[in-house]
C-alpha cells in the first residue's frame, strides 16, 4: 500500500464508510468485512455517519487522512458524495461502492445489488399474490415509504409506482412515510387499518417497517397465518434476525434480502484480486433472493444463505 | 377598599359555577379550543376519526411521548430541559428486554426501570452538585446513552420477549388497553403531583426564582435532582410501553422523541424559562400532535406534503391560542371593569 | 433656598384627567398634574395610592386607559425610547439593570455613542465616568460587571444612567429607599442643582425629611385620586401624613422595654465572602440592630450567619446547637432571613400572593406533603389582611402588587414562620410612613414572644429606634458594641466611618 | 472602598500584560483549555491528526455547522432558539440549486440566500409581531421548510451544479479553501458586530432583561427580529458551503444540524437564558465538538463506541470548564479580599 501516514507501508488499509449502525442489514455489511479483513490480514478502518451525508463526506475525508489504500463506501446519498470521492481518487486512493451505488467515474468498481430490482422483486410477489386471490391482479394494497427523499425509499416507491402504474386494478389505499422504522410504522399501519376495513397488501419499503405493520395489524386483531383466508400480505426486504422469526412463524408473506455477509466478503476478496494484480470488472451486481413462509429450508435458500442466522 | 378580593367572590354555594369561571378563565382554553377545531376539521374530513377504536388508537399511539411527556414537564418546570429522554428509552427498554430473555419479563422491567432512573439521576446529578448546564449534560446523555444501546444490542433488535416484559405495551384489561390505562394514570397523578403537593410547591418555586427560593430555606437543588430523576423513570415506562408494543426493542427505538417530548410541554404551555406550566397542558399538547399526526394519516396526505401540513398546523394552533389569550384578557379587563 | 413657584412659566408635562385601570381595578382617577422646568415635585401616598403607575404612563411604558399626558406641549409618544429622546427620563423603583452587562454598559443603555454602528469606546468610557462621579461612584471602574455591586451601587448606577442622557424632565421613582444617608445627600444635591439647571423633577420617597428638603411642590396621591397639590412651604409633617394616609399617625417607632433573656444565637469569628470576623450574640426577646456605612458588610454578614453564603470560619451556634451550614438547615433550627433585594432574593415574582406567603414552609397549609385545598388561600387572606397589603387577589402574580406591598409580603412570610431568630435586612424598604410602624410592631411582638430579630437598614435612625443594643460594623468587621442607653447617633457613626478607615490603613 | 479596581491597575504601559490578565481571567479559557487538551491526546494518539491537512480538513468539516453557529448565537443571546436551522439550510441549498441548473450559478445564489433569509423573516416576525414561542416557532418552520424541501424535490437529489453555484464550497484560492475564510470571515465579523457595535449592545440587552431594555427605550422587537433575520442568511451560507462541498443539493441534507448547532454555541458558553456568550466561545465550541469528530475516526474507534465516547468527551470538557470556573472564581475572590 501507499503510505501516507498511518500504517506500514506494506500493510493494507481498508477503509468503511457506513451511514447507520442501527439497522442489521448494515450490522451484517461489518461482519463481513471483519470477517473477511481477518482473513486477508488487511486492516479495517469502520466509521458511521449516522445517517447525515455531510457527515459522510467528513469520514470519507478523514479516511484518507488515514492511509486507506481502498475506501469501502455504503452511501446515505451517492450524489452527494462525488467530490470526496474525486479528490480520493485524485490522491491514488481506490474507492468503491458497496451495497449500494455511486453515480461516480472515480470509483474502481461498485458492488451492489440494485436497489430498484430490490424493490421490483417485492413489487412482482405483491402481484403474484393478487393474480392467487383474486384470479387477477386487483385489490387494496397500502404502501409503507422509506424515509422520504432517500435514495433507497426512492427506488423502492418507484418499483412499486411501476406495478400500479401497469395494473390499473391495484387500489392504493394509502401511501405513508414510514420512516423505516418499526414503531412508525406501527402507529402510521394503526390508523392506515382504522380507515380501511379492506386491506389486501402491505408493500412496505424494509423489514423493519414490515415487522411494524405486522404489530399494528395483530393489535388490531385482524393477524392470520399466511395462506388463510382474508390474510393480509405483508412484504418487506432486508431479512433480519426479527424477520427471520416472523417468516418461520409464517406471518411474513415475502422478504427480498440482500446478503450483506457475504456481499462484503465479496468485496474484500475483490481487493484482494486487486492486490495480487488482478483486474476486476467496474460494476458487480449481487444477487438477491425472495426469502418465503414456504421456501426458507429450500436447498435454493441455503445456498444464498440466510444472513440473519449468521449473525444473531 | 376599592378592590374585589377572590375571597370575597367565592362564596361556598357558587362552586358549579366557580370551576366554570375557572375553567374558562385557564390559559389552557385556546389551547384547547384549537384541540377541538383541529377534531372537528378531521371529523368531518374523515368517517373513521371519531370512532371509539380510532379515540383509543390516538391515546395509545401517544402513549410514549405522552408518558416521558409527564416526567419532561417537571424538568421544564424547574428550567431544565431534557434531551436523552429518547435514547434513555432506547437503552433501558434495550438492557431490560436482555435482561428479561435470560432472567425472565419482571427482572426485565426492574432493569428497564433501573437504568432509567440511573440516567435521570445521572443528569440531575451533573446539573445540581457539579452545576453543569441541562441542555449540555442531557446532550451528553443522549450521546452516551444511544452509544450504549448500538454497543449492547451489536445493531441488533431484541425480540421474542416474555409476555410479563411486555404485558405493559400489548395487554388489555376488561377489553381496555392497558397502556390507555397507564397513560390516564401518570397525566393524573403527574398533575396532583404537581398541583397539590409541597414537593410541586417547590418545583414552581425553583423554576420560578430559584435564589428566592433558596433563601426561603427549600433545598432546590434536591427538589431539581427529584425532577429529574422522575423524567427518567417516566422514561423507562415509556420504554416498557414501546417495546411491549412492538415486541421487540431496537437499537434506534425512539430516535428523536426528545424533540417531540419538548414539543407537546411546551405547546400546553408550559415556559422553557421555568416557573410555568401544567401536566393538563401537556396533555394537551400531546393529544394535540396525536391528532394532526393520527389525522393525516387517516386523510392519506401525500408524504411529501405531511411535514409541512403538521408545521403548518401546529403554527396555526398556537397563533390561534396566542390570539385568543389576547383577546381574552381584553375582554376580561373590559368586563370586569364595568362590573367592578 | 428655594427658588418661587414659577406658576407662570408654561409646564414641560402635564397630566390632563388621566385614568388607568389594570383589569378590574381602577388604580388611577382623574389626575391633573402639571410639571414646570426648575421645580421639583413630591409625589407621595401610601403604598399602592398610585405613584408607580402614573409615573410609568409618563415613561410611555403604559398606556392611560382615559385622558393624555402632554410633553411640551405634544402627546407624549407611545414609545419609552421616543419619551427618552424627547428629554423625559425615568428612574423606576425596581431596579432595571441588567445584570451580566457591565457597569458602563448599563449606565449607558440603549444610548451608547457610536460611529456609524461601532461603539466609540473613549466616548463612552468618558461620558459613563461623568455619570458616575456625579452620583459618587467615580471610584468604580466602569468595566465591572453590574452584578458584582451592591443593591446601593446599583440604585446610583441607575441614577447615573438617567443623569448622561441630557434629559429635561427627570422622574426619580423611590431613588433614596435603599441609600444610606451620605449617599442620599449626594442624591438631594444633585436633585437641586438640577433644578437649578432648569430641570423638572418629581420625586417620589416614602422619607418625609427627604421631600421637605428638596420639594418645592407636593403632590398628595390616595386610592388613584390627587388630594392635595401645594407648594412645600404650606404644608407641614402632620398635614402631609393626615393627607396621605387619610388619619393621624399615632408614634413612629413602637420601642418597648421587654424582658431579654439570655444568648440564642452566638457567632464566634465568623469569616466568609465579604465578612472579615464578626464575633456576636443576639438574646431571647431582643432587637439588635447593625449599624455601618455603605459596604460595611451588613447585608454580607447576615447572609454568612444564615447560611446563605458558605462561612469560611468560625463558629455559630442557636439555641445550644451548632448552626447548619447552609439555608435550609438553619430554616429547619428556627432561623429566618429577609433579604433587602426582594425582586430577586424575595419573591417569585410570577407567582401568587398566595404562593408566596407559603414558599418554603408548608406547615400551616399542608398535611403530609399534600396541600390542603383551599389553605393556602385562606392562609393568605388572613396575613395580607393582619399586614395590610393592598391587593386585588391572593391569586394575583406578586409582580402586580406595589413595590412597598411586595415588601410586605417579604416581611409576612418570614414573621409568619415564627422563628426563633430572624436576619431582617432592611425591612421597610419603600413601606410608607403608615404602614412602617405596622412593620415595627410585627418585629417587636416577635421579639416579644421571645424571638432574636436582628435588623440593618439603610436609615440609621430607624435602627436606633427600634434595637436594644447595635453592633457598629466598619470594613466588613464588627468594631463596637452599644447597649440602648448609650446610643449616641454622632459617635457611632463616627465609629462607623473611623473603622473603615482604620481598616484602609492596615490594608 | 476596600476592593482594588481595574481602572486604578490598568497603567497604560501595561497594555500587553493586560490583554493577558484579560485573556486568564476569561470565562472562555477552562473550554480553550479542554479544546487543547484534547487536540494534545488526538496528537499523541494519531500521528496524522497535527499535520496541515488535517487541521484544514476540521475547520472545513466544521464550516456549515459552524457558519449557522455564528448566527445562532445572535438568536440564543436573545435568549431564543432556532430549531430551524438544519431544514433552512436544506430547503435554501435545494431550491437555489434548482434555480441555478436553470438560471444559472448566480440567479442560484441570490435564491438560496433570499429564501434562508425569508425564513429568518418568518421566525422574526412570528416571535417579535405575534408573541409566539421561539421554540414552537422554529419548530413549525423547521417542519414545514423540510416538508417544502421534499415536495420540491419530490425526494430526489439535485447535482450537476453550475461551477459559480458550488464555488464557494469548493474552490481553493492561493491553495486555501474558500470555505476555510469565508469560516474564519463569518466569525470574525460575528464576533465584531456583537462586540463592537451598539447593535450587539441591544442584542445583549434585550436578551439579559428585555423589559429593562425596553424602558430604556431599546426597540427589543426590532433587534430580535434583526437576530433572526441574521441566523437565517447564515444558514443560506451554510446551505452554499453545504451544497459546493457536495456538489448536490439532498432533501434530507443537514437533518439534525440544529442541535449540533446549539450544542456549540452553548458549549461555548453561550446561555440558553439570553444576555450572556460569544461568538468566540461558539468557534471554540465548534472546534471542540469538530476535533472530537475527526479525532474518533482517526483513532478508530469502533463505530459502536463512537457516541458514548463523544458524549464523555463532551461531558468531560464542560465538567473541567466548571471546575475550572469555580476554582478561577474562589481564587478571584481571595485575592480581592485580601489585596483590598
Ligand atoms: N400590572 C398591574 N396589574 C394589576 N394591578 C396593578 C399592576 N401594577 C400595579 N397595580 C396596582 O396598582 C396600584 C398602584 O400601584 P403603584 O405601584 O402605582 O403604587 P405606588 O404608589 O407606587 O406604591 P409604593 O409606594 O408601594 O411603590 C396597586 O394597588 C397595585 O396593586
Ligand atoms: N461575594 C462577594 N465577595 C466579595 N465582595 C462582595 C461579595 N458580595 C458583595 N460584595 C461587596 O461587598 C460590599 C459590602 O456589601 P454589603 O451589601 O454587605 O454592604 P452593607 O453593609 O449591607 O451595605 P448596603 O447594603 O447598605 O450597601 C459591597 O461593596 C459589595 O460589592
Ligand atoms: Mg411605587
Ligand atoms: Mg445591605
Amino acid at each position: 500500500g501507499i503510505d501516507r501516514s498511518g500504517g506500514t507501508a506494506d500493510e493494507v488499509v481498508i477503509g468503511y464508510s457506513g451511514y447507520t449502525l442501527s439497522n442489521p442489514f448494515f450490522v451484517g455489511l461489518e461482519k463481513g468485512l471483519k470477517d473477511q479483513t481477518d482473513e486477508e490480514g488487511y486492516k479495517l478502518i469502520t466509521t458511521n455517519a449516522n445517517g447525515d451525508p455531510g457527515q459522510q463526506a467528513n469520514d470519507v475525508q478523514n479516511l484518507v487522512t488515514q492511509g486507506a489504500d481502498y475506501i469501502l463506501i455504503c452511501p446515505q446519498d451517492g450524489q452527494s458524495l462525488e467530490p470526496v470521492i474525486k479528490a480520493a481518487a485524485e490522491k491514488g486512493v481506490k474507492v468503491m461502492s458497496l451495497a449500494d451505488s455511486i453515480p461516480s467515474p472515480d470509483l474502481t468498481t461498485s458492488i451492489t445489488a440494485s436497489q430498484l430490482e430490490v424493490g421490483r422483486a417485492g413489487a412482482a410477489e405483491v402481484v403474484k399474490f393478487l393474480q392467487d386471490r383474486y384470479g387477477e391482479v386487483k385489490g387494496n394494497v397500502v404502501e409503507l415509504q422509506g424515509i422520504a427523499g432517500s435514495p433507497a425509499a426512492n427506488y423502492r416507491h418507484q418499483a412499486f409506482s411501476e406495478i400500479t402504474d401497469k395494473h390499473p386494478g391495484i387500489k392504493v389505499v394509502a401511501s405513508q412515510d414510514a420512516g423505516f422504522d418499526t414503531d412508525k410504522a406501527y402507529s402510521v399501519m394503526t390508523d392506515i387499518l382504522q380507515a380501511n376495513p379492506k386491506i389486501d397488501a402491505v408493500f412496505a419499503a424494509n423489514d423493519a417497517e414490515a415487522h411494524g405493520a405486522l404489530k399494528a395489524i395483530e393489535s388490531a386483531g385482524r393477524l392470520t397465518e399466511v395462506g388463510e383466508p382474508g390474510h393480509i400480505y405483508v412484504g418487506g426486504n432486508d431479512t433480519p434476525p426479527v424477520t427471520m422469526a416472523d417468516i418461520r412463524a409464517n406471518l411474513q408473506d415475502v422478504s427480498v434480502s440482500q446478503n450483506p455477509v457475504t456481499m462484503a466478503k465479496g468485496a474484500v476478496e475483490y481487493i484482494a484480486d486487486l492486490e495480487n494484480g488482478g483486474d476486476v470488472k467496474k460494476e458487480i451486481v449481487w444477487p438477491i433472493q425472495v426469502i418465503t413462509p414456504s421456501n426458507y429450508d429450500s436447498a435454493e435458500v441455503k445456498k444464498y444463505g440466510i444472513w440473519a442466522d449468521e449473525i444473531d | 377598599m376599592t378592590y374585589t378580593h377572590a375571597s370575597e367572590v367565592e362564596a361556598p354555594t357558587a362552586l358549579p359555577s366557580r370551576f366554570l369561571r375557572r375553567a374558562l378563565g385557564s390559559p389552557l382554553l385556546p389551547i384547547t379550543l384549537a384541540l377541538v377545531l383541529v377534531c372537528g376539521v378531521m371529523t368531518a374530513l374523515s368517517a373513521s376519526f371519531l370512532t371509539a377504536t380510532n379515540l383509543t388508537n390516538i391515546v395509545v399511539q401517544s402513549a410514549v411521548v405522552g408518558i416521558a411527556a409527564v416526567g419532561a414537564t417537571f424538568v421544564i418546570v424547574t428550567g431544565g430541559i431534557d434531551l436523552s429522554v429518547g435514547s434513555n428509552i432506547a437503552l433501558s427498554g434495550l438492557l431490560g428486554a436482555m435482561v428479561a430473555q435470560d432472567h425472565g419479563g419482571l427482572a426485565g422491567i426492574v432493569t428497564t426501570l433501573v437504568v432509567a432512573l440511573i440516567v435521570g439521576l445521572f443528569n440531575g446529578v451533573s446539573i445540581t452538585w457539579l452545576k453543569l448546564t441541562p441542555f449540555i449534560v442531557t446532550l451528553a446523555a443522549m450521546g452516551i446513552a444511544r452509544g450504549l444501546t448500538l454497543q449492547q444490542s451489536q445493531g441488533q433488535t431484541v425480540y421474542d420477549l416474555p409476555a410479563v416484559f411486555i404485558w405493559l405495551g400489548s395487554a388489555k384489561v376488561g377489553g381496555i388497553n392497558v397502556v390507555l390505562i397507564l397513560t390516564v394514570v401518570m397525566f393524573v397523578s403527574g398533575h396532583l403531583i404537581l398541583k397539590r403537593t409541597t414537593f410541586g410547591h417547590r418545583v414552581y418555586a425553583a423554576g420560578g426564582n430559584a435564589e428566592a427560593s433558596r433563601l426561603a430555606g427549600i433545598n432546590v437543588d434536591r427538589t431539581v435532582l427529584a425532577c429529574y430523576v422522575i423524567a427518567g423513570l417516566c422514561a423507562g415506562l415509556a420504554a416498557l410501553v414501546l417495546v411491549g408494543r412492538l415486541g421487540s426493542a431496537a437499537p434506534n427505538a425512539a430516535t428523536g422523541t426528545e424533540l417531540q417530548v419538548i414539543a407537546a410541554v411546551v405547546i400546553g404551555g408550559t415556559s422553557l424559562f421555568g416557573g410555568k406550566g401544567s401536566v393538563v397542558g401537556t396533555f394537551i399538547g400531546v393529544l394535540l400532535i396525536g391528532v394532526i399526526n393520527n389525522g393525516l394519516t387517516l386523510l392519506n396526505v401525500s408524504p411529501f406534503w405531511v411535514q409541512t401540513v403538521q408545521g403548518t398546523l401546529i403554527f396555526l394552533a398556537v397563533l390561534l391560542d396566542s390570539f385568543n389569550n389576547r383577546r381574552m384578557q381584553k375582554q376580561l379587563t373590559a368586563k370586569r371593569s364595568v362590573g367592578a | 433656598m428655594r427658588s418661587t413657584d414659577p406658576t407662570g412659566v408654561a409646564p414641560l408635562v402635564e397630566l390632563r384627567h388621566v385614568a388607568k385601570s389594570y383589569g378590574p381595578v381602577e388604580v388611577l382617577h382623574d389626575v391633573n398634574l402639571a410639571l414646570r422646568p426648575g421645580t421639583v415635585t413630591g409625589l407621595c401616598g401610601e403604598n399602592g395610592a398610585g405613584k408607580s403607575t402614573i409615573i410609568r404612563l409618563m415613561a410611555g411604558a403604559e398606556q392611560p386607559t382615559a385622558g393624555e399626558v402632554i410633553l411640551a406641549g405634544a402627546p407624549l409618544p407611545a414609545h419609552t425610547g421616543a419619551v427618552i429622546d424627547a428629554g423625559l427620563s425615568v428612574i423606576y423603583q425596581e431596579l432595571t439593570d441588567i445584570p451580566d452587562l457591565s457597569l458602563m454598559e448599563n449606565v449607558l443603555l440603549g444610548n451608547l455613542r457610536s460611529r456609524a454602528g461601532w461603539k466609540n469606546r473613549r466616548a463612552n468610557l468618558a461620558r459613563a465616568r461623568s455619570g458616575l462621579q456625579q452620583v459618587g461612584l467615580g471610584h468604580l471602574d466602569p468595566q465591572t460587571p453590574i452584578r458584582q455591586l451592591s443593591l446601593a451601587e446599583r440604585q446610583l448606577a441607575e441614577i447615573a444612567r438617567c443623569l448622561v442622557r441630557e434629559a429635561r424632565v427627570l422622574v426619580l421613582d423611590e431613588p433614596s429607599s435603599s441609600l444610606p444617608e451620605q449617599e442620599v445627600e449626594t442624591l438631594l444635591k444633585v436633585v437641586g442643582r438640577l433644578r437649578e439647571e432648569g430641570m423638572a423633577v418629581v420625586y417620589v420617597s416614602h422619607h418625609l425629611d427627604e421631600l421637605f428638603t428638596v420639594c418645592d411642590r407636593l403632590v398628595v396621591l390616595r386610592d388613584g385620586r390627587l388630594v392635595g397639590d401645594a407648594p412645600t412651604t404650606e404644608w407641614n409633617e402632620e398635614s402631609l401624613v393626615n393627607a396621605m394616609l387619610a388619619k393621624d399617625l399615632e408614634h413612629a417607632y413602637p420601642w418597648r422595654p421587654r424582658e431579654i433573656g439570655e444568648p440564642i444565637f452566638t457567632a464566634d469569628e465568623v469569616t466568609g465572602p465579604g465578612v472579615r470576623g464578626a464575633t456576636m450574640n443576639i438574646r431571647r426577646g431582643e432587637i439588635l440592630g447593625l449599624v455601618g456605612l455603605a459596604g460595611a458588610g451588613r447585608t454580607e454578614l447576615l447572609k454568612s450567619l444564615a447560611g446563605v453564603t458558605r462561612r469560611t470560619g468560625g463558629q455559630v451556634r442557636l439555641d445550644g446547637q451548632d448552626l447548619g451550614r447552609t439555608i435550609k438547615a438553619a430554616r429547619h433550627q428556627g432561623l429566618v432571613y429577609v433579604p433587602e433585594d426582594r425582586k430577586r432574593e424575595g419573591l417569585v415574582l410570577e407567582a401568587s400572593i398566595a404562593d408566596n406567603l407559603c414558599l418554603g414552609d408548608y406547615g400551616s397549609v399542608a398535611r403530609l406533603g399534600v396541600l390542603r385545598s383551599g389553605a393556602r388561600e385562606k392562609h393568605a387572606a388572613i396575613v395580607t389582611r393582619r399586614y395590610a397589603v393592598k391587593h386585588a387577589s391572593v391569586r394575583q402574580p406578586v409582580a402586580r402588587l406595589s413595590g412597598g406591598n411586595q415588601q410586605r409580603i417579604v416581611i409576612a412570610r418570614a414573621v409568619e414562620a415564627a422563628p426563633k431568630v430572624a436576619l431582617v435586612d432592611d425591612p421597610t424598604r419603600g413601606v410608607d410612613v403608615g404602614a412602617k410602624s405596622g412593620i415595627h410592631q410585627q418585629l417587636l411582638a416577635l421579639a416579644e414572644g421571645g424571638a432574636g430579630v436582628v435588623i440593618t437598614s439603610s436609615d440609621t435612625d430607624e435602627v436606633l429606634a427600634m434595637s436594644d443594643r447595635i453592633y457598629v460594623m466598619a470594613g466588613q468587621r464588627i468594631v463596637a458594641e452599644f447597649d440602648r442607653e448609650n446610643f449616641d447617633r454622632e459617635h457611632i457613626l463616627h465609629l462607623a466611618a473611623g473603622g473603615q478607615h482604620n481598616q484602609g490603613q492596615d490594608a
